[in-house]
């Protein structure tokens, strides 16, 4: 029980990983904002049910803590979104597309675009 | 453990210099917010589940708080660069 | 401290510097404020994780106050940011 | 249930069910310290709890809940396997956009809910919600789409396991 409590734990930590790199590699803030509450939270959420494999006595605590991590997250990263898109900070698009304008309306292009 | 140390106290260290050298004053908030997180976590591996309590309820809770607040009666609250926000001059 | 944990440690504390980079050197200051965001999660798991190293629930009560003060702190700086034209045009007429 | 007395009840219910997972001990005490408690939050901030009115208490609600919660972790771990494959891939097949798309969920709550949802969930991230609309940030807007199609897309499994236990 204790090494598929690791494995659990592994499987966070590895999420957790990948989102920080996200983190890194995408272009956008508004990207860069789903990427790391999308992993992190995943991450968060293996490592606390790993935790209750390894030591199943402490199940309250956990379950108030993934409680909050599952209610806080994304309210915390929507919050910041939402001032940043209030405060002007533009979304940012491919060079080959021509979206020029997105004041909160749909404005896909026609035209075929390289696809690499 | 020494190495978790090592990684938390270089966290710290960078942070806590960036406080001084970033030039925005929302930036220098959220370093500093990531200064008492770094700390909390010395302060829990150190043993001290108590101390590290109340540095996190301080730290993470009211100083980003009140400075947030702070920085609101300023008018230093704008996310551009501070060369915008000449002193004693708000914007619109 | 099992072998997977030591990895799994290692993983997450190089997340944490990919984080600090982009505290750090993050080219507009949004990118900061979405990298405090991210460490501040990484740091509650930090601290669980502490709790299953000392073999002591005690770590899991700072683990959770760290979680829910962050979350204060986090939508207190949106809610500054945010408070955009209406609150300098009342500061100026108050004034 | 009577529509004055609902905020009371749910806001003890949930007070103690804190206090009992925080304490995790049932002893004579503790418990009566922790019913006292809950009563005296639940009297002073129940009034001003008007987001608990969103709650449908019927008797599918922990049915409805447990089959929302079970939807719900699945797309959270399809979605983080798509960011993976996106994060390690060498173009990230990025074609993101702001769109907008209308919701029928009435209260504050399902609202609440349903923005938790889409941000969790493959792609997307909850921007803004004004009144019935929300402003979705989308990771790759597929071509020739409008607000049907990406209302279609994105929120309506949502809303049907939501509309279980949420008004």
């Amino acid at each position: 029980m204790h090494f598929i409590g690791d494995l659990f734990i592994l499987f966070g930590a590895v999420f957790i990983f990948l989102g920080a790199v996200g983190l890194i590699r995408m272009p956008d803030v508004y990207n860069r904002i789903q990427v790391g509450t999308k992993g992190v939270t995943l991450g968060a959420i293996g490592i606390l049910f790993g935790l209750f494999l390894i030591h199943p006595l402490w199940w309250s605590k956990l379950l108030v803590i993934l409680g909050f991590t599952l209610l806080t997250s994304p309210v915390s990263s929507s919050a910041i979104s939402r001032a940043f898109y209030r405060s002007g900070i533009k979304v940012w698009h491919k060079k080959e597309d021509d979206i020029k304008d997105s004041e909160g309306e749909v404005k896909v292009s026609d035209n075929k675009e390289k696809d690499s | 453990m020494i190495w978790v140390v090592a990684v938390v106290v270089f966290i710290m260290l960078a942070a806590a210099l960036a406080v001084l050298f970033l030039p925005n004053m929302i930036a220098a908030v959220v370093a500093s917010a990531v200064v008492s997180l770094s700390l909390t976590v010395i302060f829990a591996i150190v043993k001290a589940p108590d101390v590290a309590m109340t540095e996190a309820a301080i730290g993470a809770g009211l100083s980003s708080l009140i400075l947030a607040i702070g920085l609101k009666r300023l008018g230093y609250w704008k996310t551009d660069s501070i060369d915008k926000v000449k002193a004693g001059e708000r914007h619109d | 401290m099992t072998f997977i944990e030591i990895i799994a440690m290692l993983l997450i504390g190089m997340s944490a510097l990919i984080g600090l980079y982009r505290l750090i050197f993050g080219p507009t200051n949004p990118d900061r404020i979405v990298a405090t965001d991210a460490l501040n999660l990484i740091a509650s798991v930090v601290l669980v994780l502490l709790a299953l190293f000392f073999d002591s629930v005690l770590y899991l009560d700072v683990a959770l106050v760290y979680a829910v003060l962050s979350f204060v702190g986090m939508i207190a700086l949106a809610r500054v940011i945010e408070s955009k034209a209406d609150d300098s045009s009342k500061e100026q007429e108050e004034s | 249930m009577k529509n004055s007395s609902s905020p009371y009840v749910v806001t003890f219910v949930i007070c103690l069910l804190l206090w009992l997972l925080l304490t995790a001990s049932f002893a004579a005490d503790e418990l009566i310290s922790g019913v006292i408690i809950s009563l005296v939050v639940s009297i002073i901030s129940a009034p001003k709890m008007k987001i608990l009115n969103g709650l449908r208490l019927h008797l599918g609600f922990f049915l409805g809940l447990l089959s929302y919660l079970w939807y719900f972790f699945m797309a959270l771990i399809k979605a983080n396997f798509d960011l993976a494959k996106r994060v390690v891939s060498k173009d990230m097949k990025l074609h993101p956009d702001v769109v907008e798309i209308k919701t029928t969920m009435q209260s504050d709550l399902g609202k609440l809910f349903l923005a938790n949802s889409i941000t969790l969930t493959p792609g997307t991230l909850t921007v803004d919600v004004v009144g019935d609309s929300l402003l979705v940030h989308w990771i790759d807007v597929p071509k020739n789409s409008d607000i049907n199609t990406s209302t279609q897309l994105i929120v309506a499994k949502f809303e049907k396991y939501l509309k279980g236990f949420l008004k």
